[in-house]
């Protein structure tokens, strides 16, 4: 393209002050030099990562033994740190879409505007608080708080598999860290689903209202219809920032190692994350049990990329369905 | 957009930041210390880094800052990284010492490539730390439990799992046990605290798994000292251990411990006392204190369950600058001062007068090379 | 008409009242306060938890309204009223959590909020002694600032690309598939990234605080690049033509039209970036280290930052451990503040840049 | 099915501002009104009331008296739903759903109403509206097509295909034509002409030619001064408004010599 874009007028041949006439010309030469050697940063900044990830991960692949925690090979102790990673995230994604949709909903559509605009202003800063204070807060407030509740699940609910104990009384189950989890995504998806909302074409709506239908119909056939792929890439974001969190678990969290593969919620043994994992077992790890860790860290990372780009192309195709 | 907009943004910005920076110095970094250290020290300067366990986080902030207080113009940095990447960043050279809770070995090569780190010299190895490692316990109306070695093991093997199983009550015939189950807590990150904790249950209660720095029962886990001694402290019915020191500061009930017939409670001088009891390491360089702990013995006052951990550094240095800080901080630590303030503040077990100055003198002769 | 042989009953339909029963404008209020009530009731009569209590509360609330509007009102306004009753008890139950969080922070922050705390350092600290976290708000300024001085000119520039110069083609495309890439890059694949490549040219066992800026710009960048593309494409192609016609140059369009029109925006997003990885620990704890004391020098030796200072805190609050903590908790409240401060300084800076409409 | 309004005193508020003030009048059953008069006179806004649409926009409001039938628009236990249920509304630009197909737009009225609707009765109600909208012919053989895809024009007979399939008994339309080309513009004003037989209609326009054409009352609305809020200025027979109006304003408007 270089070709076209900077093709110039050709000053006549023999007459060396028009050369001088035109000034901007290099400047324009430079300005898109710049932009494009700065988007070659980036390929070289990823091109480095992804090989500093594969080089050093894949001695990583073939680890037996202590090295992978005693786990037969590197796949069941990925596997493992996988099933925790993901159950951590979709218990998160679960109990964080709901919430955040409704409370998207109030602001976009329930609220009064003198509440909402507050409203969407706290979500903001919500989506900005560090990891590691929820991780604080999380291990020295709610944790104690969940426990009391999971002595009380264990003791009613303990029939089913989800509850059946025995409750972890310090409440720092992958429970505790699903819902934390779920506590940092519900400002992201929040603040993602109410920018849909509020775009929904006001004729629309206005259309569906014209035709007597009450708020929630309106929204049913107006609203959800237009925002359903934002929505979806929201819950997709949302869930990407879930996967790759890892302060906030690693603190909360009380798992062993890699864990134990369980759909138990409330007990002491708990599955772990990756990302938890890695921020617990690196500063005790030498030689081969450093290039597990990142395999399992290129695992992780090739997890999130797979969300984002499902929700990426969720988004861009549903635009070109709405644009046609 | 006119360009004094931005203007009038950027230049208070830039201004404020200046300022900041301009402010420099912390409140109270001038301020020196009354602290007694070795002579001369004063006169260093510079960085002095080191890493490693995060036992011997407290003690060394009080060393290091007594230290600092008495040589401005040194900063000792020890980043508590964990034993494992201590003794990994000393041996590339990352750091001038290393704190950790194992002696090195050859089991990885360690000790080979720890004496190449130190042009060829064996590494210094002192044992500068040592603290007992207590089993906390919270149960209501229970004071003073006392186990034997192999009920603690079958507690933490979970094969006693009630408060009132009578392999307790026959240590504790006084205390009124109630049926609660109880709740082991464990580490769950990989640590010395672990490997000393197992070592000990492996030599003298019936252990079915190796000694490990990873816990290889169940129970719950628990991240860091301060996660064990957090959990122990919220969730009743649990026993767990840990660092000494950390769990007297907490408040938390301790079990005193079984050697030959008596019950030993986890104080520093107890555990302090171990050292001369336990044999040195055969094989090693005479500037290599590395003993192996006899959790078996049975004589009296002793506690068996102790972390030691280790200062690991080079006999030379490279660097003059490197080689006298290490000297000098070393130095102090090992002074009679240093020992007691890591006493007084952050309950470590003085070393027995004997090897303390053997250890002095040791680190007397460091040299540059 | 057709309709009327469609429609059996016509004058029915012509009856149709616009009246139809309602429940009275209190009613939503009215089963707000007895679902409290009862609530309350099972809470301190009976004695269940504040969560149970609670549950059933929102649980009566969200049952009875609806209920209660469909013996008045029809299915359809039943339908609608719960809806609405779910929502309002969905951002009941984040927020109670979500403020539950702020107030604990402030509740155990305050106490540790003295001017030592903000001039002092950890040096030389130990136990109870007064420290400060200073030198980790050195560390985070001076860290932050390096990050978003390699971060924005990429990032700007980049989607300055994307948008302006690449506009579709395939180099473009792959742009902006390698950014989507990046933003899945887990933050602590980062600091071991930084960690890997600073050895490469320092030697192993190196910490400076530069690395822990080069660790968030990766973070950084994909952010800025998104925002500022989001920014840039909303730009009407109609300014760029308008200013193509008086025969500006391309570069001087985008400099002089393009920019300063979405530089609200940008800003925006820029210190929204900011305040994302201003509060990153796990890259910063591998590469930046932790020290006690001030440094300036970015390029030499350990920095101490506030999310690390945080997380030391807790996990080593040392003998005895309420200092620790209480530090831990003051650092965290700092650490918020500072990320709400740059919030609404976005919002300001973005209505300060915000092209004037004259409305 | 067609239904008179009454309105009296009505004035109409967005917040503290007073857009609308003091109007009274009444809308014939089986009628065309139309409302006339410069941009921001307060016309659509008025319309908007018929039905309480206005009420979308926070902190609109009502003082006075809106009657369909006898029935009050703004008694307290009036439902807006019930209400536009029944009045109708078309708007200034097509919007029809983007996500649903021709078929769907239609019914989605009815859908909001009953829950299961069948396949035959369903096709029969789609037919019906589309016919009634003139649109029948050219679009019976796309009804899955998303409604997006049609001209403007088809667009907005789309849009009252799906306003008259829920049967209402007065249709509003605000502006219905003015994103429409000539030939577009002529089709609707014949299917308003059709539509009066069975419905109340009621009609903002700027375009006085339209207003002529189709309707049979027609009301002039204007503000009474700069920052002052619109008002009725004339409500009279179509043909006395053009012909004969009783305002001096009205007759400066009509004959573009206003201002």
């Amino acid at each position: 393209m270089s070709s076209t874009d900077t093709a110039k007028p050709r000053p006549p041949k023999g007459e060396p002050p028009v050369k001088r006439r035109s000034p901007e010309r290099p400047g324009d030469k430079i300005f898109k030099g710049l932009s494009f050697g700065a988007a070659m940063i980036i390929l070289v900044a990823l091109a480095g990562v992804a090989i500093f990830l594969t080089v050093e991960g894949i001695p990583g692949l073939g680890a037996s033994g202590g090295a992978v925690a005693g786990e037969a090979n590197f796949l069941v102790y990925a596997g493992r740190l996988v099933y925790g990673t993901l159950l951590a995230a979709v218990i998160a994604l679960i109990v964080a879409t709901p919430l955040s949709i409704g409370m998207a909903l109030v602001i976009s559509h329930y609220a009064p505007r003198r509440l909402a605009t507050p409203l969407g202003y706290m979500i903001d800063l919500l989506a900005a608080v560090p990891s590691v204070v929820y991780g604080l807060w999380g291990i020295l407030f709610f944790g104690r708080f969940m426990g009391d509740i999971y002595v009380w699940l264990e003791a009613n609910l303990g029939f089913i598999p989800l509850f059946s104990g025995p409750a972890a009384t310090g409440g720092r189950t992958i429970l505790t860290a699903g819902l934390v989890l779920a506590l940092m995504v519900i400002p992201i998806i929040t603040a993602i689903c109410r920018e849909i909302f509020a775009q929904t074409p006001t004729l629309h709506q206005e259309a569906a209202l014209a035709l007597g239908a009450t708020r929630w119909e309106m929204i049913r056939y107006a609203v959800f219809p237009y925002a359903k792929s934002g929505m979806v890439s929201a819950t997709m974001l949302g869930l990407g920032r879930a996967l790759g969190e890892t302060m906030a678990v690693a603190m909360v969290l009380s798992a062993s190692g890699t864990g134990v593969m369980t759909l138990n919620l409330i007990t002491t043994q708990n599955p772990n994350t990756i990302a938890a994992n890695i921020a617990r077992s690196f500063p005790e790890a030498t030689g081969l049990s450093v290039n597990v860790l990142i395999a399992s860290g290129l695992v992780l990372f090739l997890i999130t990329f797979a969300v984002n780009f499902a929700a990426r192309a969720i988004v861009a195709r549903s635009g070109k369905r709405l644009n046609a | 957009m006119k360009r004094s907009s931005y203007r009038r943004y950027l230049v208070p910005g830039v201004a404020a930041l200046a300022l900041t920076l301009s402010a420099c110095g912390a409140g109270n970094e001038d301020s020196g210390s009354d602290a007694d250290v070795p002579a001369g020290t004063e006169e260093l300067s510079g960085t002095l880094n080191g890493a490693g366990a995060s036992s011997q986080e407290s003690v060394q902030n009080v060393w290091r800052a007594n230290f600092q207080g008495s040589a401005p113009d040194v900063t000792v940095n020890y980043d508590p990284v964990g034993s494992g990447g201590g003794r990994e960043q000393f041996i590339e050279g990352g750091v001038a010492f290393a704190g950790s809770d194992a002696y090195l070995d050859d089991d990885e090569g360690q000790l080979t490539d720890a004496t190449e780190r130190c042009s060829g010299t064996s590494p210094i190895e002192i044992p500068a730390y040592v603290a007992p490692i207590a089993i906390a316990y919270n149960l209501e109306g229970v004071d003073d439990l006392q186990l034997s070695a192999t009920t603690i093991s079958g507690i933490f093997n979970n094969e006693i799992t009630t408060w009132n199983d009578p392999a307790i009550a026959a240590d504790n015939p006084d205390a009124e046990l109630p049926s609660d189950t109880i709740n082991p807590v464990y580490r769950g990150d990989a640590s010395g605290t672990s490997e000393n904790f197992t070592e000990y249950l492996a030599a003298v209660g019936e252990w079915p798994h190796e000694p490990s720095d990873e816990w290889p029962a169940t129970g719950e886990a628990a991240t860091g000292t301060s996660g064990v001694i957090e959990v122990v402290g919220g969730t009743a019915g649990s026993i767990g251990y840990a660092d000494g020191a950390q769990v007297e500061e907490a408040g938390l009930s301790t079990v005193s411990v079984a050697v030959g017939d008596e019950f030993v409670a986890p104080t520093p001088e107890a555990a302090g006392a171990i050292l001369t009891a336990s044999t040195p390491v055969e094989g090693r360089d005479e500037v290599d204190l590395a003993v192996d702990i006899d959790h078996t013995t049975t004589e009296a006052g002793v506690y068996p369950i102790v972390l030691a951990s280790y200062l690991i550094a080079c006999q030379t240095y490279e660097d003059q600058e490197q080689a006298d800080l290490v000297k000098g901080y070393l130095s102090y630590i090992l002074s009679e001062d240093g020992q007691e303030a890591g006493a007084n503040d952050a309950g470590a077990a003085p070393l027995p007068e004997d090897l303390r100055s053997q250890a002095a003198d040791i680190v007397d002769a460091i040299t540059v090379g | 008409m057709t309709t009327l042989e469609k429609n059996p009953t016509p004058t029915e339909s012509d009856l149709l009242p616009l009246t139809g029963p309602r429940l009275p404008t209190y009613a939503p209020a009215l089963v707000a306060v007895a679902a409290l009530a009862l609530g309350g009731v099972l809470w301190l009569v009976l004695g269940s938890s504040v969560a149970l209590s609670a549950f059933v509360a929102a649980v009566v609330f969200v049952v009875a309204l609806p209920s209660w509007s469909r013996a008045v009102e029809g299915s359809r306004s039943a339908v609608d009223r719960l809806v609405a009753a779910l929502v309002w008890v969905a951002l009941l139950f984040a927020f109670v959590p979500l403020v539950s969080l702020l107030w604990t922070l402030l509740d155990k922050g305050l106490p540790a909020l003295s001017p030592e705390f903000f001039t002092f350092s950890m040096r030389s600290v130990f136990g109870d002694a007064q420290g400060g976290i200073y030198h980790a708000l050195v560390g985070t300024v001076l860290i932050t600032l390096a990050a978003t001085l390699i971060s924005v000119p990429i990032g700007i520039f980049t989607a300055i690309y994307l948008v302006e110069y690449g506009a579709g083609n395939r180099v473009a495309k792959t742009i902006t598939f390698l950014v989507d890439v990046m933003t899945g890059i887990p933050s602590i694949v980062a600091g071991l990234f930084a960690y890997a490549l600073f050895v490469l040219f320092f030697g192993p066992g190196v910490r400076m605080g530069f690395g822990g800026a080069v660790a968030l710009s990766i973070l950084m960048i994909p952010v800025v690049v998104r925002s500022t593309e989001e920014m840039l494409k909303l730009v009407p192609d109609e300014l760029r033509e308008a200013a193509y016609a008086l025969g500006v140059p391309k570069w001087r369009t985008i400099t002089k039209v393009v920019l300063p029109t979405s530089m609200s925006g940008i800003v925006t997003g820029v210190t929204l970036a900011i305040a994302r990885v201003i509060g990153e620990t796990a890259p910063l704890l591998i590469i930046a280290g932790k020290t006690d004391s001030v440094n300036f020098n970015l390029f030499d030796e350990r920095m101490a930052t506030l999310p690390v200072f945080i997380y030391y805190s807790y996990t080593q609050p040392g003998i005895p451990a309420a200092p620790g903590y209480e530090r831990a908790w003051g650092a965290a409240l700092v650490l918020i503040a500072i990320v709400m401060i740059l919030n609404v300084l976005a919002r300001l800076i973005g209505k300060a840049f915000a092209p004037k409409t004259g409305r | 099915m067609a239904k008179s309004i009454d309105v009296s005193d009505l004035d109409i508020y967005y917040g503290d501002f007073l857009a609308v003030q003091g109007v009274n009048m009444t809308i014939r059953a089986r009628a065309v009104t139309a409302f006339i008069g410069p941009s921001g006179c307060g016309k659509s806004t008025f319309l908007r009331s018929l039905n309480r649409m206005h009420e979308v926009i926070p902190g609109a409001r009502v003082e006075g008296k809106v009657l369909v039938d006898g029935q009050s628009l703004y008694e307290p236990g009036v439902d807006p739903v019930a209400v536009r249920r029944q009045i109708g509304m078309v708007f200034q630009r097509p919007n029809p759903f983007p996500t649903m197909s021709i078929y769907d737009n239609v019914l989605a009225g009815n859908r909001l109403n009953s829950k299961k609707l069948k396949k035959s009765a369903a096709d029969d109600i789609v037919e019906k509206s589309l016919k009634g909208a003139n649109l029948w012919n050219e679009v019976k053989d796309r009804l899955g097509k998303p409604g997006m895809g049609l001209s403007g024009g088809q667009q907005q007979r789309l849009c009252i295909a799906r306003a008259i399939a829920v049967e209402p008994q007065v249709l509003l339309m605000d502006e219905p034509c003015s994103a429409l080309d000539p030939i577009s513009t002529a089709a609707i004003e014949d299917l308003i002409h059709d539509l009066k037989s069975q419905y109340t209609i009621v009609i903002v326009t700027h375009n006085m030619q339209q207003a002529a054409r189709v309707s049979d009352d027609t009301g002039f609305f204007n503000l009474k001064g700069a920052g002052q809020p619109g008002h009725l200025v004339e409500f009279n027979p179509t043909e006395k408004v053009f012909a004969n109006p009783d305002n001096d304003s009205t007759e400066a408007y009509i004959s573009g010599r206003f201002g």
